[in-house]
């Protein structure tokens, strides 16, 4: 079963959310080896995407979803992380296409894309002790699941059940890019800030997958 | 608990603090408030290359005071300490364009390198002719792949200073560029804090010290820096910060410098001036001649007790230009 | 524990720290160091009435910062919030003396104006004709019977640039004692603390706030105020402040003002621009005309958090003395 | 028994002993209710005095000591306490003349002149929470005990005690004048630093005299 516009709609909702919840959390992370403003950034734009989630024309796709919250991040989020998550969300677009609705592969090459872009525009390396250390994982557990023939919201389980590793990976690392990086050694002993709002998006987008395919 | 500051919402910092500003220096600039930037109030400059810098904000008097005759065409400011997006700065680089081409000054971090970088791209596809100069003076940093790069620091006031100089006294872009590169290439920096900042909509402190613990090799964002150490008399501690900018940019008896002892925001200028004095004295041990110098808080961190020494090796030409009159709220001479 | 602060020993600070002001600022002063002070490099300045003030340390900029072209001739630095003894006073007397006779400007604290008075007796002794002017702008508090009288405060930073233009156009002893006066009579101050300061030889906060409490009516010697409340939000703060202030001298609709938004040195500017914006907004909807201004940290005490207002009720020839040029460390403009 | 130079030495280096001794406590009192610098002012001026006690010349007289730390306060102490102190111990040289040795009634007058001399130069009166709250009472004291007959040394045990009373009482009192006068009713609940250091300056007096009797 695919996932459509609806999923889409809800992910975005879903992720304004648990960013708010989390909001205080990145920051924390964000001081410990950054500038404390990571939970504030993803925070200001995403609340920035909900009202403009109604003025979506009708037979929008998930690709104009993806689209809109990629101007708006790139529009409010300042920092590294608006740039990096607007390239994604904006690849991400660009891979959905036209599509009303999007199958395991075609979910798994939307993260691909994302994960592409940030890649493209960090120039980060797995190991980086960066967001990537969580996409990375989340993109080859989506692939695996979906070249197992499973469904959309299962590529997506298995994607956000990665990241999630993948940022708690991200706690021993000595970061190499990123604010952190000017912390040199002492970098290591904390989860990156970036791969945490990444495992909190990607379960956010399971969610919302689930839920769509219970309603 | 709210945080002790002399603010109303933390979400309404930036602006209201612009309006202000705007206010207190109508005869200098223009404040513009959707998207937010600063700009001299007589941009665009015909036949003039534009400056724009910009970054977050909490480095006060960085950017906005040093737009005027002779510095910055318009300053961008971010969030406290978030670099802008790319919309606020297309639209100054657009408002300062004269013809003559706009030359970004960008501090080496990942955010502000990438939203000027679309700006700049945004900006380019408008017609208008964009150069960026990123400044990386902090020695605190090793510049290795390992790491993002050395960060731009107060080195970027004096490329700021010197780069506006040239822009004001007819320099084509590529010119303006190259005295820009040339300056950051010849500065150096190096830092330390005795106490943390407080982001606004954090509420709390950037890293935790102990009374008698200090950081040595912060940066401007109130983020840790590479070693902790315990309190050391002031003459050490100038000795602990000139001399990795000595070592990574060595001198020649008889090179010229300037000299630039800048506070982090909360340090009393009493001590800005007695660092100042052993500093000089290590120059004067080795040779070296303080042709010009800078003692204030002129690129700070919020409330942050602490300072940092930037020396730049002078030539003819940045004398020149240093010298040459400058008209901003934070920096003026010579009108 | 030792005081976090940058210095080496807490007795030599002012010393050491006087030093690096000469190093820095040896094109505009010349440092002595037996007794201590800070005199113009090209004193005495012949036909010229000599300005002098001083006080106790901790203020900085104030006074050294004000010394040069168009503003004071000489200043004398006290330990850290203590008069100046009159040696010093007399020693700077006599040097800026061009023989037009030499005017003290004195805060209003009973150190300062029995050390001044000294001084003064000591030098017309000598043959110099000197005149004071006694600073209290302070409206925290009460003048009268009960108290010392009001403090002198902000107010004095401008009583010292407009008695400095009015000696350099060449007004005559009164003449300047007479426009230092009037600014004087026509400034108004008030302050408020977020944190208290530390005494370098003291080592313990000049009081203790809670992290909600703030302190209004403070002084700048770090001292207590007349009364304690919970954190409020900027615009509140500034009605607070802005309040008697024009209670205490009103304003009729369109008369003009000087808005001087003093931070206590560790206090933002982004912070001093957002009280600025809601001063400038109280002013506007009074129908005050804000003819000047100024912002930013220009009479401190030490790294203290909070600032003060000042408002100036201006007259032509104060407008056209506040724009006369003024070069000096830490005030220039129009050279 | 009269008091001679060597008493009056004494009484200089006890002087700057006790004020060294009490510095922070001195210091302590100023900030509850100034500017936290009378311990710091007096040491520094005391400490000045010492080196030129060595330098009196052979027959000098106490007035001659008075005049020393007279002088030496005016140029090394500043502040309000400067001044203050500085006229005080020149009032109290011209009252002790070029006298050899002071009897009671001399030390009388001399404690008396040196109090007129505070009030002409601050203005204080009685109660209004200065070192004149200590001052007075000694002076009433040393006068009451030397018309009673009693001898140098017994008069300065008398206003040293009416000094140490004086200074307690000025505890309630709410300052009228120096900075305390600033805190308004705040300024009530704490003893006045400059009384407090007129009475450890007039028991070092005391205890001098005592020293030389007992010697
Ligand atoms: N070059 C990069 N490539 C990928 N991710 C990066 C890079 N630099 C930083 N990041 C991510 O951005 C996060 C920080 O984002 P944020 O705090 O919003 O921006 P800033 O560092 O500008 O304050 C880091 O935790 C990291 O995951
Ligand atoms: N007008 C005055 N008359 C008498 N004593 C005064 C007067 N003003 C201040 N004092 C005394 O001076 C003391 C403070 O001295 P000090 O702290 O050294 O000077 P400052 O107040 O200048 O910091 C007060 O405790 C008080 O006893
Ligand atoms: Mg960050
Ligand atoms: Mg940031
Ligand atoms: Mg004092
Ligand atoms: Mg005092």
């Amino acid at each position: 079963m695919g996932l459509d516009i609806t999923w889409a709609v809800d992910w975005v909702r879903l992720s304004a959310d648990v960013i708010a919840e989390h909001r205080i959390e990145l920051i924390t992370l964000d001081r410990e080896i950054g500038d404390g403003d990571h939970g504030e950034n993803m925070d200001r734009g995403f609340q920035a995407v909900l009202p403009k989630l109604d003025d979506l024309p009708a037979g929008s796709t998930p690709g104009d979803v993806l689209k809109l919250v990629a101007t708006t991040l790139i529009s409010t989020v300042g920092g590294a992380a608006g740039p990096l998550y607007g390239t994604a969300y904006l690849k991400g677009a660009v891979a959905a296409g036209s599509a009303a609705s999007l199958d395991g592969p075609a979910i798994a090459a939307v993260l691909a894309a994302a994960r592409d872009g940030i890649v493209l525009r960090g120039k980060a390396e797995s190991g980086d002790k960066t967001m990537i250390d969580a996409w990375t994982p989340a993109v080859d557990a989506a692939e695996a699941a979906a070249s197992n023939g499973s469904d959309a919201a299962a590529v997506l389980a298995a994607a956000s059940d990665a990241a999630w590793a993948g940022a708690e990976a991200t706690e021993p690392l000595v970061a190499r890019k990123g604010r952190a990086s000017y912390l040199g050694e002492r970098s290591a002993g904390h989860r990156d800030p970036g791969a945490q709002s990444t495992a909190l998006l990607l379960q956010a987008a399971s969610d919302a997958a689930s839920a769509s395919a219970g309603a | 608990m709210p945080v002790k500051k002399i603010i109303n919402d933390p979400k309404r910092v930036v602006d209201e603090s612009a309006a202000g500003f705007g206010l207190a220096h109508a005869d200098l600039v223009r404040v513009e408030m959707d998207p937010i930037y600063v700009v001299r109030a007589d941009a665009p400059v015909a036949g003039k290359v534009g400056i724009v810098s910009g970054g977050g904000s909490g480095h006060e008097p960085l950017h906005a005071g040093y737009v005027g005759f002779g510095m910055l065409d318009a300053a961008v400011p971010g969030a406290v300490f978030t670099s802008p997006t790319p919309d606020p700065i297309l639209a100054a680089t657009k408002a300062v364009d004269g013809g003559a081409g706009v030359l970004h000054i960008v501090k080496n971090y990942t955010g502000d390198v990438l939203n000027f970088e679309t700006a700049a791209d945004l900006a380019s596809a408008d017609g208008i002719t964009v150069r960026a100069v990123v400044t990386n003076d902090d020695v605190a940093v090793k510049d290795s792949l390992y790491t993002a790069g050395r960060r731009g620091v107060a080195g970027t006031v004096l490329v700021e200073k010197i780069a506006g100089a040239a822009a004001e006294r007819g320099d084509s872009l590529d010119e303006v560029a190259e005295i820009a590169e040339r300056v950051n290439a010849n500065a150096r920096s190096m830092g330390l804090a005795l106490t943390p900042c407080i982001v606004p909509h954090a509420g709390e402190p950037s890293f935790v010290l102990a009374e008698d613990e200090i950081e040595i090799g912060i940066g401007i964002h109130g983020e840790p820096g590479r070693e902790r150490i315990k309190l050391e008399p002031a003459d050490r501690l100038v000795d602990r910060l000139i001399e990795p900018i000595l070592e990574d940019l060595p001198y020649s008896e008889g090179d010229r410098t300037l000299l630039f002892v800048n506070g982090m925001g909360g340090t009393p200028l009493v001590e800005l001036y007695l660092a100042y004095r052993r500093a000089a004295e290590v120059l004067e041990e080795r040779g070296v001649v303080i042709a010009r110098s800078l003692v204030g808080n002129y690129i700070t961190s919020l409330e942050m007790q602490g300072m940092s020494l930037t020396l730049l090796k002078l030539d003819e030409e940045m004398i020149e230009l240093w010298d040459a009159p400058v008209h901003t709220a934070a920096l003026r001479w010579g009108r």
